[in-house]
């Protein structure tokens, strides 16, 4: 039990390190390639917490989705922008260290809130065993959460719908455009 | 691997279960890490060769030990002893990540391989996700060595192999969601339980959407496009040399070795054959055994497409994922998703006859449309050329 | 619940989807500038018109208490089974509401989008699909939909504001509205998970019980939450310190989806507004109120303060708009808790929104005419209009009028329910302001009033502003000055519509 | 388990913060989005995280994070549709070099 604890916390300190690391690198780093990189790397940290969290498929998830999907059409993006990146382009805008205040205060607000609340956490027996089964999900995705599912599909259907017509490439490369958009 | 665990608990007393566990897992993972990356790649590229070569009626590697077995150790040496070099102009860090990234991305899919029979390194209740989730992250490296190479060449390599790989994940996943609705599970060994029969046999036209659609993701003729000599030198990997482009060249391999690999377990009954099961050492032996048949000789039938078709154009490969594969996959899911449903359908016996009629028609259908379309725009093409209103 | 009474239930919802799908299909099926491609409209607005009807159709339905909507298939989810929307007279009055905004909206975006818009199928079917999710955000009572309806919304208003490619301030001011949204709607999130770690549930009734039952002290928690809600919402409804995306996205987007705007995620903004704090947090009303109202004065203020210096009709308007969104924030701050009196501030907040519906959309359609035939929408494009086109600038009048709130229009319905709340609660100083900012805005109003009677036109010919415009223009008009002259079943509809809410209060 | 409550949260507080500090001072339509994604991430640490220890025997979290990240993948296509879009036209997606309109 003790070993496991201990693992448990180990594994926090690294993946705490990975995803607010790779945060920081994000939000500073004067590349916006190596920012998209540093994203995938704190995504990947978030996985790991899911994972320590008991939610397995969530990471899967988070992989498929978030870096497999998100990441490269970022990634992608950023490489076709690219004129942007001219070395020494500034990325910060003038108002950063006010930003750097504002987000600061709102830091403290907000761990002091978390750690003075009393969190209604469940009992122990609860904690011990979340374990859900995929097969409850899914079919928690198409019961009591169907009517949202059938919603984010529309959603899906029209951010694809609207994303080509308004990034599509015209001339004679129909098949690329397709391909530009087609996460 | 439980009955190894148990049979190292019991052999050795001092050692404790979890420690046990611990071992057996950590072995495995380096055998899997350091070992069968280089049996993979000296055995598969030696096949490859001879196998081309017969198909182009030469002989081919015959120098390097009897029948040329060697070659791949020679390879091997020259590749290593090669000077290593890196653009000046290159993104350093993100150069030298994206071999090693992409090797892992390949070796990540074995953790959810079974093997043999008990033999997996995590039997993940989403193992078939996982393995989906898992390829993205080779489409990451492409894109951080196209990027980071400076070279237009490598750069265009990357966006083309990002069309590729994101085209054709999606007939894959179609594909896969056809065995799931059949198995009933994403968890490789239960779809390795399914297989009473193997899936290739009642779901024939899912196998071929797969195999299509792998060939495509792990870049081989005829969809070699990302590095397509004759037009971008060597895509995404122009500028790696010696250890570097080693590393993408045993990803390469790997990634051909764990393609293969997920065909044969969901559609060729993985290590299921006679007398294989995990009961005893030998039916795990003879587990690996049939596995390691059945994937080669899915890997034979790549290499046979790679030495007898031609490569096609960038745009005709994603239409024909986007308007072909992708609509097939489709209409096949849904197809078996109403066979699965019909009610006469309780014995398992119909049941498979119900899958495989639901696939063949599907197939026709498909056939036919497409030769319907395809004759319709090929008259319209004539009649503008031969300016007919 | 059966699945064919739950398929009863969500048919408005069913019925756009369909419409939508349709028009997609056929969209696809008929070539680009193909004569048939004229009828897309038509099913988009035969659909619009099968949406009332069928609204109307399942009112009876609700009984006193609504319906929750809640889907579970055969086997039992025991305590799991979560209602995700409810049926009940505010999600109807949001329904109809929606349904009158696709109408005058499509009506009006005939022409303009025969002329300048490239793809005019996903073009319909967007607004369609932001309809869609205008209903469902009115009508969602738990955290997830609530959050999700509100990002189908933003997003199908980001793509729809971007829609003219080829110009660089509508994708100038997609990317504004992108960029902006997008933050708000993270920060929202952000609050969501707070209140549901607060409370462990995602329902806005289960959440209310949690608060209200006193067990879990959390309630530090609920500020910090309160305020990132506060700013989600802030953004879809463009209050003033979350403003700024609205006049560029408003000025770059093609004057049909600026109308669309301007009425459509303001009013889902409000309902869901309503909807959160009392449902879910009644038991904190005097802080969301002090919050409430301090932004109200802001809004209104600043609103009309900058419209003073606007030269373009469209950029004029959407500041116009920001003031109004003002003044039907006092609506819910000064909501009286006793049922029985004439206004209860909410009732008041609807017939704005109601009033604001006609006269906005018939305003807008004016200016898409104008644009239509001048090309742009600056002030001097509506020079000598009462010459050129009479039956466009006396409804104009009379739609600046209502803008203005000077009876008999609808507009004045509206300011007297709500301004009469502020003063029945005795918050005489928010009534103060809102009128002297009503005052205020007479003045840029006049601006555009004073072009069209008395302006120097370059060019004096008359012009024909097409059938869509001429119904659309027609029937806001109508509406608006029923509104004034025949107000009692708007008044009606609009009080039965919060009776459910302001009893739960 | 062996991490208290407070301890995900404080992390996901962190990772919000800096989502917010790259939002509010980066330049970049597509580093703004990066910072709108860590946001995203936090909040949805904190859904698993309250789903863990609060509701376990629900799904209620879970579910909804699955939904969180489905919905961000439909903004990022969208606005990364509309920020190419504005690159072509205006060859920047600089926040605010975007000034064709003021006040």
């Amino acid at each position: 039990m003790i070993i496991e604890h201990a693992v448990q916390i180990f594994a926090f300190v690294i993946l705490t390190l990975m995803t607010l690391g790779g945060g920081l690198a994000v939000v500073t780093s004067r590349n916006l390639f190596h920012a998209a990189l540093f994203l995938i790397l704190s995504l990947a940290g978030a996985m790991g917490y899911y994972v320590l969290l008991d939610a397995g498929f969530l990471a899967v998830v988070q992989l498929l989705i978030y870096i497999g999907a998100i990441s490269i059409l970022i990634l992608f993006s950023i490489m076709l922008t690219r004129g942007l990146m001219m070395p020494g382009q500034v990325q910060r805008n003038e108002q950063w260290w006010i930003a750097a205040l504002v987000v600061f205060l709102t830091f403290v607000v907000l761990v002091v809130t978390m750690w003075q609340t009393v969190w209604p956490i469940a009992d122990t027996e609860a904690l011990r065993a979340p374990n859900i089964a995929i097969a409850q999900l899914g079919a928690a995705l198409v019961g009591p959460y169907a009517i949202p599912f059938e919603v984010i599909s529309a959603l899906l259907l029209v951010a694809l719908v609207g994303a080509i017509v308004l990034a599509r490439e015209e001339g004679n490369q129909p098949a690329r455009a397709d391909a530009e958009t087609g996460e | 691997m439980e009955a190894l665990i148990d049979w190292l608990v019991t052999t050795f007393p001092p050692l404790s279960e979890g420690l046990a566990r611990f071992i057996v897992y950590v072995l495995y993972s380096a055998i899997l890490a350091f070992v069968a990356p280089v049996i993979i790649v000296v055995a598969y590229t030696y096949m490859e060769r001879k196998v081309l070569a017969r198909i182009q009626d030469r002989i081919g590697p015959n120098r390097a030990g009897p029948l040329g077995i060697f070659q791949g150790f020679a390879d091997a040496i020259k590749m290593l002893t090669k000077e290593d070099v890196t653009p000046v102009c290159a993104d350093r860090v993100v150069f030298n990540l994206a071999p090693i990234l992409a090797t892992i991305a390949a070796i990540l899919v074995f953790a959810v391989l079974p093997v043999a029979p008990g033999v997996i390194g995590a039997d993940l209740q989403a193992g078939i996700l996982y393995v989906v989730a898992v390829g993205a992250l080779s489409e990451v490296a492409a894109l951080m060595a196209g990027w980071s190479s400076r070279n237009k060449f490598a750069l265009l390599g990357a966006y083309r192999a990002v069309a590729q790989l994101i085209a054709y994940e999606i007939p894959i996943v179609l594909a896969i969601l056809v065995v799931v609705m059949v198995a009933g599970s994403m968890q490789m060994s239960a779809i390795v339980a399914a297989q009473d029969v193997p899936f290739v046999l009642v779901l024939p036209v899912a196998f071929l959407i797969f195999l299509v659609a792998s060939i495509a993701e792990i870049g081989r003729s005829p969809f070699d496009l990302l590095e397509a000599e004759s037009e971008i030198v060597a895509g995404f990997h122009t500028e790696y040399s010696g250890m570097k482009f080693a590393f993408f060249f045993i990803g390469e391999y790997m990634h051909l070795f764990a393609s293969a690999g997920i065909a044969t377990t969901l559609f060729l009954g993985g290590w299921r054959g006679p007398f294989a099961g995990p009961d005893s050492w030998l039916g795990v032996l003879l587990g690996f055994i049939y596995f390691v048949i059945k994937t080669t000789a899915v890997i034979w039938v790549m290499m046979w497409v790679r030495g007898t078709l031609f490569r096609i154009r960038i745009d005709h490969l994603l239409d024909f994922a986007w308007k072909f594969l992708v609509p097939l996959g489709l209409i096949l899911v849904v197809t078996v998703a109403v066979a699965l449903k019909l009610p006469v359908i309780g014995t398992s016996g119909l049941r498979w006859v119900a899958l495989l009629v639901a696939n063949v028609v599907t197939a026709l259908l498909m056939m036919l449309s497409v030769s319907i379309l395809a004759r319709r725009s090929r008259s319209a093409a004539l009649r503008e050329v031969a300016g007919v209103e | 619940m059966t699945l064919t009474q739950l398929l009863v239930l969500l048919l408005p919802e069913l019925v756009l989807t369909l419409t939508a799908l349709v028009v997609l299909g056929l969209d696809m099926i008929w070539r680009n500038g193909s004569w048939s491609q004229r009828f897309l409209l038509w099913i988009a607005l035969i659909g619009s018109v099968i949406l009332i009807a069928v609204t109307v159709l399942i009112w009876p339905l609700t009984g006193t208490g609504g319906l929750p909507i809640a889907f579970a298939t055969g086997k039992d989810f025991g305590g799991d089974q979560v209602p995700m929307m409810a049926l009940d007279p505010l999600a109807l009055f949001f329904k109809l509401f929606t349904a009158l905004v696709l109408i005058l909206v499509l009506l009006a975006s005939g022409d303009y989008v025969r002329v300048r818009i490239r793809f005019r199928g996903e073009f319909y079917a967007l607004i369609l699909f932001g309809g869609l999710a205008m209903m469902l955000s009115a009508a969602a009572t738990n955290l997830l939909m609530i959050y999700l309806s509100l990002e189908f919304l933003s997003i199908t208003s980001y793509l729809l504001t971007g829609y003219l490619r080829e110009d660089e301030r509508s994708t100038e001011g997609a990317v504004k509205y992108f960029v902006y949204g997008a933050t708000a709607s993270a920060v929202m999130l952000y609050g969501f998970s707070l209140l549901y770690g607060a409370t462990g549930t995602l329902d806005l009734a289960g959440i209310a019980t949690v608060l209200m039952g006193g067990m879990v002290p959390v309630h530090w928690l609920v500020y910090p939450a309160l305020i990132m809600v506060l700013v989600g919402l802030g953004f879809k409804i463009a209050l003033v310190p979350f403003h700024q995306w609205a006049p560029d996205a408003y000025e770059g987007a093609p004057t049909p989806v600026t109308a669309f705007l301007s009425v459509g995620p303001k009013a889902a903004g409000f309902a869901v507004l309503m909807r959160l704090l009392l449902t879910a947090l009644p038991g904190f009303q005097l802080d969301w109120i002090a919050v409430l109202a301090g932004i109200a004065i802001v809004t209104m203020t600043l609103g009309n303060l900058v419209a003073l210096w606007q030269s373009n009709v469209k950029r004029l308007l959407a500041y116009s708009s920001i003031a109004q969104a003002g003044y039907m924030l006092i609506g819910l701050v000064a909501l009286a808790p006793e049922a029985q009196s004439w206004t209860t501030g909410l009732n008041g907040l609807l017939l704005y929104l109601l009033a604001y519906l006609f006269t906005n959309l018939g305003a807008f359609a004016v200016v898409i005419a104008v644009e239509n035939h001048a090309g742009s929408a600056q002030l001097d494009a509506f020079a000598g209009l009462m010459r050129r086109n009479p039956f466009l600038a006396i409804t104009m009048f009379l739609f600046l009028l209502s803008l203005i709130g000077i009876p008999p229009t609808a507009g004045f319905v509206g300011k007297l329910f709500v301004f009469g709340a502020a003063i029945q609660r005795q918050m005489i100083m928010l009534a103060v302001v809102g009128i002297v900012n009503s005052v205020i805005s007479v003045y840029y109003y006049y601006a555009i009033m004073r072009q069209m009677f008395f302006g120097e036109a370059v060019d004096t010919s008359p012009f024909d502003e097409g059938p869509g415009l001429r119904v659309a223009v027609g029937v806001a008009a109508v509406m608006v000055l029923m509104m004034a002259l025949y107000a009692e079943p708007f008044i009606r509809l609009a009080s039965e519509s919060v009776s459910l809410l302001a009893a739960s209060f | 388990m062996a991490i208290p409550l407070p301890w995900w949260l404080t992390v996901a507080a962190a990772l919000f913060a800096i989502g917010l500090y790259g939002v509010l001072s980066r330049r970049n339509a597509i580093g703004v989005l990066l910072g709108i994604e860590l946001m995203l991430n936090a909040a949805n640490i904190n859904l698993v995280a309250f789903w863990r220890y609060i509701t376990p025997q629900a799904l209620t979290g879970q579910v909804f994070a699955i939904f969180v990240i489905g919905i961000a993948a439909a903004e990022a296509a969208a606005g990364l549709a509309i920020i190419i879009s504005a690159y072509r036209r205006r060859r920047t997606v600089v926040v605010d070099e975007l000034d064709t309109m003021r006040w």
